[in-house]
């Protein structure tokens, strides 16, 4: 019963953070309810028994990605109103009208294919020798997953580069 | 087979404007340009020079022979090797090369990298066409000259350059493709013979083809080496090209290019073909002495320096071929010879125009006059040389003259009369150049001040001069390297002339040489059934 | 009522379509950048759902992968239009049509 | 005698140094040190071989220097096979002996004269007028002393080359230009025939020394009425000596070569180089005389260009032209000894002429010189007063061409006569003609030149106007120093001009008693030395006449009859009534053009000969632009007109249809390109639309199907 309450309270927060996200007009509003978005989120994830990703979700969205944002913001520092010019062609009553006709089919997907065949659990993975979310996830990252790891290492440190040479005026 | 260690000399005398060229292609400074292309060109013609030393003038054999599978399945090899003819041309070559990369330092201000790589590749190509004993190789090579002559012609050449050029590569690669066949008839022939498919000429020198294949092969060889010669109604292309040619290309053109073709002959279509050849002497003369007389007389109408010596190139190859055609010992010494001395009159002549065209950029011989008040030494060098180029007795041109004319004498005497008038006509158009450009009085104003010959073209000029008249005088060096090259083919062409080294005749030698006794018509025995078809 | 991963597939398909809106309707390129981070948020949260009702720590891992892709996107995004930013002035996407030729 | 060599070399390096190094370097002394030096010392030489060539028993030479051209196998015309070989070889005879000492002599003479001669001349041009000189003597040397055929021809060729080069001297003058090449040219023509003739000697006898052929060909039967291969050879060999001796018809080019520098003239077209013709049919006497009939054409050919010449000579009014055709006259005298197969008394004849006409030459130099370069017989006069020396030594000249006796000429000249007149009378008379002539034209020019009044430009106080014109008259070849230097009238030429002039004179006075005829009682000396010459080894044929000595009389004195009648002519036109003279000319105006203007040979030659290969040169250059490289251009045309068909195919039917294609895609593209905004949401509308659609395929898919 907790766990209704708990959910449905906080899928209000979260579409309706999500909602002030894309209508404010303020970009710093924006960034903010994006923040506290992001830590709805990761109480979903308490939830959802996930405390890694939880703890993940707050260090890295809410405080690193989110701080950049808000640098972002700062940083372009904005003389007139961004949305002021409109190109007259652009479709965004079209786009608005299929996204909601996309969300109706995959409320009527998921509503209708979690009513017939509920599914049975997957056997678990090979069973790791040790206990506790953050300990498996760290065994899953070491040994199957080591070499997407890396892979994923590698992305972060190109994109760190790639940043800082479009961000640098001069090399 | 060869006298001398396993050396590569060939190759490497062949390679070396090929590194010079390689090299160049890392190099961008104008002026290093020019010393570096200037080295390798006299290195080029430094590592020639043991050839005439160390060939064995008594030797019928090849020599210097290198040996390796190029294309092992149709039977092309890379097999060079020289006899003393070659190693006359491969020299004349060599220093006609390094003199042109010489002659162009001043005259050639654009694109100069390209132009000494064209040079270089040039020469490298030259070199290799004279070495080759595969005709196949003979043919690449004999290809490989014509782009660099091409794009020199077409890019540094004067006014009319794009059409010469144009005219020269469409001309003789006519030429190459009918002589193409000629060597796949030939290529085929020995396979159903010998049952081997080789290119190899030294075998093919013992071919012995029906008389009806030969005449037909013989045509084919004849309009690729004519049209290169040029002979007579192949010869338009030549006053075009060397006119509109730059220095170097004219000089190169006609020192060694030319010669190509009666090389051609000599190694190729005589030995290979001689029946076919003793029947077309009577045609091939009668356009030798056409050429001579219509090269001159033509020669004397021009109004343009240089095609006036282009045209006179004409009447002297006439008489290269002539002498060749004879078919006597003498005529081929002598025209062989000759081909020297062309080389040197005539390379002398365009290098003398390529002096007065730099400094007035015009060769118009109008505009000339009087040039023997302001340039003494210009006019000496250039008295020289037309003496050495209508055959005056103590320089070079007159030995090789009296050669061709006396072996063609005693075989008919009204040829050798009508192919004598080339000596009176040769005269008065080179006197008449010579009376309208270095005599009289300095007319045009522009040419008040020409500076003379600078040390740089003296040193041109100087080793022509030199060998102008050591040719001259004591040609016998010379003949004796000739001497068992001419026995080679007369011993195909003819029965009459014995070999003249049977000093050593220890049965190896001899076994070299084919078969004397008998004329060629019971040679003839070997089953045929048609040649190639 | 049982709350089923049904439940968390509406839920982040409602948060996916906020963020295909957010994408297709704003002209200011910073909010569209955020979008597609609650697009990916949206992603994440299935993930998870389905990690733990299907018992399997797999999903979980991803979700780490997806937060290393959105951090590594939201870098090179950003460089890419404090750039732009530099040379236009602007951040409407509308204005962005330089690659249109 | 071994040293033979070094005869011709000495002038060779002499030439070479000035050469390379003197037109550069020298001074005009050292040039003119280094010529006369290497000229003298080959006279030395010259002298020294001659007298151990007396002494020697067997009278002949030969020195083989080192082989030219190695043996070459090739047919002949017995059958076999022969070897072409030429060697670097020398031949001393008595009738080299002789050629080489005339050269020497007179050229050495010749060197010092012009050292003065040509003073006024730039420093270059200076070392190169004993360059070219000094070249000539080497190639002359090389023409008398060769020892094979190719040798002479060697010389033969080069004596023209110098010949060129020197008349060709003042290259500045058209006149001199153009006279150059004609002598060159003109002298290829009967090279053409020399060659030839040297072609045929090797067929015939398979080698080319001039011994083994004259063995060989006094082997062979005279060819009596019959025209065979000696004949033939001896023709083409004549065709040779024609063109370099200036006979008819190849006379025209020697007149013209006055233009050189007078030196020149009397060295190379006087005493030495056109005499070569006659020197080589001398040295193949052998072959001549066993050809019968060339030997009369020979004769013919001689007796008509002397009588030509000389009949020219008679109203040309330059000094040096009157010269010019006494010249060729002579040689006609020789080619008509020859022709009657006296060889010795051609030989002898060119030994005198080569004096008195050498003589006869400097001697005009100087007159010329002192007239500063006035060459017109009408602007002189009276010179005697002024140039008593030259006066002299000229008389004497003229004396001994004319045939006064005792002077030189008189003994060569009447022993050509009477052995013409033993041979054939109608030659006979035509000589005795020639000789009159002779006579008369050259003292015509002596009476013109130093008696009667002084025509010529005056100097002194009215210098101004007539100097410039008489440096208007003269060239300008004359550097800045002959500007600078006025001329003060006529004047006694320099020691170095006048001791050669003194030195030839005496020659021409006394050269002829080394021939004196057997008449007078004496032994004549030469031609029994220069036989062994005219013959192969022991065929020594009794040249001893039956004939008495009062015919050789008879003759004698009425050839000096006729030539005392010609001075006399002379004297009472041009000194006594000079006026007769014009009234003459004037009452045969039309003969008296034809041979002012030479007979009008030049003017025929120029419009067969010369208007005939230009034009065919022309005609064969269209030819050759039109019609054969029309044949080349036209090939090509032919491909480029194939080439534009297919390309008209190409283009309009094969590419048509792929433009065609491409044309509707870019017609098609005008519409869809509006869905191009450059809107990126747009283009997300359009992704958004893609999964619409695909969700909608799986619902239909999945929950429909």
């Amino acid at each position: 019963m907790v766990e209704t309450i708990v959910f449905y309270t906080l899928s209000a927060l979260i579409l309706g953070l999500g909602v002030a996200v894309i209508t404010t007009p303020n970009t710093v509003h924006s960034v903010l309810f994006l923040v506290m978005n992001f830590l709805c989120v990761a109480v979903i994830y308490v939830v959802l028994e996930a405390e890694f990703l939880a703890v993940i979700q707050v260090l890295v969205y809410a405080g690193g990605i989110v701080v950049l944002y808000l640098f972002v913001v700062m940083l372009v520092n904005l003389k007139r109103d961004p949305e002021a010019h409109q190109d007259p062609r652009r479709l965004s009553l079209v786009g608005l009208a299929l996204a909601g006709a996309v969300l109706l089919e995959l409320a009527g997907i998921v509503v209708y294919s979690y009513s017939r065949e509920p599914s049975a659990p997957v056997a678990a993975a090979a069973a790791s020798p040790v206990q506790g979310n953050v300990e498996q996830i760290g065994w899953l990252l070491y040994t199957d997953y080591l070499i997407p790891f890396e892979v994923a290492s590698v992305l972060l440190l190109v994109a760190m580069v790639g940043a800082i040479v479009l961000a640098k005026r001069e090399l | 087979m060869s006298n001398t260690a396993n050396f590569p000399l060939l190759s490497l005398i062949m390679f070396t404007p090929l590194v010079g060229a390689g090299v160049l292609l890392f190099v961008s400074k104008p002026n290093a340009i020019r010393w570096i292309a200037n080295g390798f060109a006299m290195l080029g013609f430094l590592v020639s020079l043991p050839l005439w030393f160390w060939l064995d003038t008594t030797s019928p054999d090849w020599q210097f022979v290198e040996r390796h599978e190029w294309i092992p399945s149709i039977g092309a090899e890379y097999f060079i090797g020289v006899d003393g003819f070659s190693v006359l041309l491969i020299l004349l070559a060599t220093l006609m090369g390094a003199i042109a990369v010489l002659s162009s330092w001043t005259a050639i201000t654009e694109r100069l990298k390209e132009y000494y790589i064209f040079l270089l590749v040039l020469q490298a190509g030259m070199i290799g066409a004279f070495v080759s004993l595969d005709f196949l190789l003979f043919f690449v090579f004999w290809e490989v000259m014509l782009v660099p002559m091409y794009f020199l012609i077409g890019i540094w050449g004067s006014a009319n350059r794009l059409y010469s050029a144009i005219k020269f590569f469409l001309f003789t690669l006519v030429g190459s493709v009918i002589m193409l066949l000629g060597i796949l008839a030939v290529y085929f022939y020995n396979h159903e013979v010998t049952g081997v498919y080789t290119f190899d000429i030294t075998r093919f020198h013992e071919l012995n083809m029906p008389i009806e294949l030969q005449t037909w092969v013989f045509l084919a060889f004849f309009l690729g080496f004519a049209v290169k010669v040029p002979m007579f109604p192949f010869h338009t292309w030549l006053p075009d090209a060397h006119t509109d040619a730059p220095t170097a290309g004219s000089v190169i053109l006609a020192a060694v290019l030319l010669k190509m073709g009666t090389y051609g002959f000599i190694r190729f279509s005589l030995p290979i073909l001689p029946e076919a050849t003793r029947n077309a002497v009577p045609w091939v003369v009668a356009l030798c002495i056409i050429g001579i007389i219509y090269g001159a007389l033509v020669a004397m109408a021009q109004t343009d320096w240089k095609r006036l010596v282009a045209y006179s190139s004409v009447s002297h190859m006439g008489l290269v071929m002539l002498g060749l055609f004879a078919l006597t010992p003498v005529g081929i010494t002598g025209s062989i010879l000759q081909q020297i001395n062309h080389g040197i009159a005539t390379g002398g002549l365009f290098l003398l125009v390529g002096v007065v065209y730099e400094r007035r950029h015009t060769r118009e011989i109008s505009e000339y006059g009087g040039l023997a008040k302001v340039m003494p030494a210009y006019a000496a060098v250039f008295l020289v040389l037309t003496m050495s180029s209508i055959g005056l007795p103590t320089l070079n041109g007159f030995i090789g003259e009296v050669l061709i004319l006396q072996g063609i004498f005693v075989v008919n005497k009204v040829w050798a009369g009508f192919a004598a008038t080339g000596i009176v006509l040769s005269a008065a158009y080179m006197l008449w150049l010579y009376q309208r450009t270095m005599w009289g009085t300095v007319d045009n104003p522009k040419n008040e001040h020409l500076p003379d010959l600078n040390l740089r073209e003296w040193a041109t000029f100087a080793p022509l001069l030199i060998l102008a008249v050591w040719i001259g005088l004591y040609p016998k060096p010379f003949l004796d390297r000739l001497e068992t090259s001419v026995d080679r083919v007369m011993a195909r062409v003819s029965s009459v002339y014995p070999p003249r080294n049977v000093l050593h005749d220890d049965g190896q030698d001899a076994a070299e040489l084919p078969a004397l006794d008998g004329d060629v018509s019971d040679v003839i025995e070997i089953p045929v059934r048609g040649g190639a078809r | 009522m049982e709350i089923t991963p049904a439940h968390y597939a509406l839920l982040s398909a409602a948060l996916f379509i906020i963020g295909v809106v957010g994408v297709l309707v704003r002209r200011n390129i910073i909010i569209i950048f955020m979008s597609i981070e609650l697009i990916l948020n949206a992603v994440n949260i299935n993930l998870v759902a389905n990690a733990r009702h299907l018992e399997n720590l797999v999903g979980q891992v991803f979700v780490v992968f997806v937060i290393a892709v959105a951090a590594a996107e939201a870098a090179v995004g950003l460089g890419i239009l404090l750039a732009f930013f530099r040379n236009k002035e602007t951040v409407n996407i509308d204005e962005m049509n330089v690659m249109r030729w | 005698m071994d040293l033979i060599w070094l005869i011709p070399l000495l002038p060779g390096i002499g030439a070479a140094l000035n050469g390379l190094l003197g037109v550069r370097y020298f001074s005009k002394r050292v040039a003119a040190g280094v010529a006369c030096v290497t000229m003298g010392g080959a006279l030395l030489l010259s002298i020294g071989a001659f007298y151990q060539l007396l002494g020697a028993e067997h009278r002949e030479h030969v020195v083989t220097v080192a082989q030219w051209i190695p043996p070459i196998p090739l047919a002949t015309a017995s059958g076999e096979i022969g070897a072409f070989e030429v060697p670097w070889a020398f031949r001393l005879d008595p009738l080299s002996g002789m050629m080489i000492l005339i050269v020497t002599g007179i050229g050495f003479l010749i060197h010092l004269y012009s050292v003065a001669y040509m003073d006024h001349e730039s420093r270059g041009a200076y070392a190169r007028f004993f360059c070219y000189l000094n070249l000539f003597c080497f190639f002359m040397l090389m023409l008398v002393l060769g020892s094979t055929f190719l040798v002479m021809f060697v010389g033969w060729e080069g004596v023209g080359l110098c010949s060129y080069l020197l008349i060709g001297f003042w290259y500045h003058k058209q006149s001199a230009s153009d006279a150059g090449k004609k002598a060159f040219i003109v002298n290829r023509v009967g090279d053409w025939g020399f060659m030839l003739g040297i072609f045929l000697i090797f067929f015939t006898f398979g080698t080319l020394d001039f011994r083994a052929v004259a063995e060989a060909a006094a082997e062979m039967p005279v060819e009596v009425g019959g025209f065979g291969v000696l004949s033939a050879i001896c023709l083409l060999l004549f065709v040779g000596a024609v063109g370099k001796s200036a006979q008819i018809p190849l006379h025209i080019w020697l007149p013209d070569a006055m233009e050189g520098p007078t030196p020149v003239s009397a060295l190379i077209h006087a005493a030495t180089m056109v005499t070569a013709g006659v020197y080589m049919v001398g040295r193949n006497a052998v072959l001549f005389s066993h050809a019968p009939m060339v030997m009369q054409v020979v004769a013919w050919v001689g007796v008509l260009t002397a009588l030509l010449a000389a009949t020219i000579g008679l109203v040309q009014t330059d000094i040096k032209k009157v010269l010019a055709y006494s010249t060729v006259s002579q040689l006609g005298y020789m080619f008509l000894a020859t022709g009657v197969g006296a060889f010795g008394a051609a030989a002898f004849h060119l030994m005198t002429h080569a004096f008195f006409k050498a003589l006869l030459f400097l001697g005009s130099g100087s007159v010329i010189h002192a007239m500063n370069d006035e060459q017109d017989l009408r602007r002189m006069g009276n010179m005697r007063l002024y140039m008593p020396v030259t006066f002299i030594t000229m008389f004497v000249g003229s004396l001994a061409i004319a045939g006064v006796p005792p002077f030189s000429g008189f003994f060569s000249k009447d022993e050509i006569l009477y052995r013409t007149y033993l041979n054939n009378k109608l030659l006979w008379g035509l000589a005795v003609v020639t000789a009159g002539m002779t006579a008369f034209y050259m003292f015509r020019l002596i009476f013109m030149t130093f008696f009667g009044e002084y025509r010529g430009p005056s100097w002194g106080h009215q210098e101004g106007e007539d100097h410039a014109e008489a440096h208007a008259a003269a060239d300008d070849g004359h550097d800045a120093d002959a500007q600078g230097h006025a001329w003060h009238g006529p004047h006694e030429s320099p020691g170095l001009m006048t001791g050669p002039l003194w030195m030839l004179a005496v020659g021409a006075s006394v050269a002829g008693l080394v021939g004196i005829p057997a008449a007078f009682g004496f032994r004549n000396l030469i031609e029994p030395f220069l036989e062994p010459s005219f013959t192969a080894g022991a065929a020594h044929e009794a040249t001893e006449h039956a004939e008495s000595h009062l015919l050789e009389w008879g003759l004698m004195g009425f050839s000096v009859l006729i030539a005392i009648a010609g001075i006399a002519l002379a004297y009472h036109f041009y000194v006594r009534r000079p006026e007769r003279s014009e009234q003459l000319a004037k009452h045969w105006a039309g003969a008296h053009r034809w041979l002012t203007n030479k007979y009008y040979v030049d003017e025929l030659y120029g419009a067969t000969a010369i208007k005939g290969t230009i034009g065919s040169a022309r005609g064969l250059w269209t030819v050759d632009r039109h019609v054969v490289d029309g044949a080349v251009n036209g090939a090509g045309w032919l491909t480029r007109a194939c080439a534009w068909v297919s390309h008209v195919f190409d283009k309009y039917l094969v590419d048509g249809m792929f433009n065609l294609l491409a044309w509707v895609c870019t017609e098609g593209s005008y519409v869809f390109r509006r869905v191009q905004t450059g809107l990126i949401q747009n283009y997300a509308v359009a992704t958004l639309f893609g999964v619409f659609a695909f969700v909608t395929m799986y619902l239909i898919a999945r929950y429909v199907g």
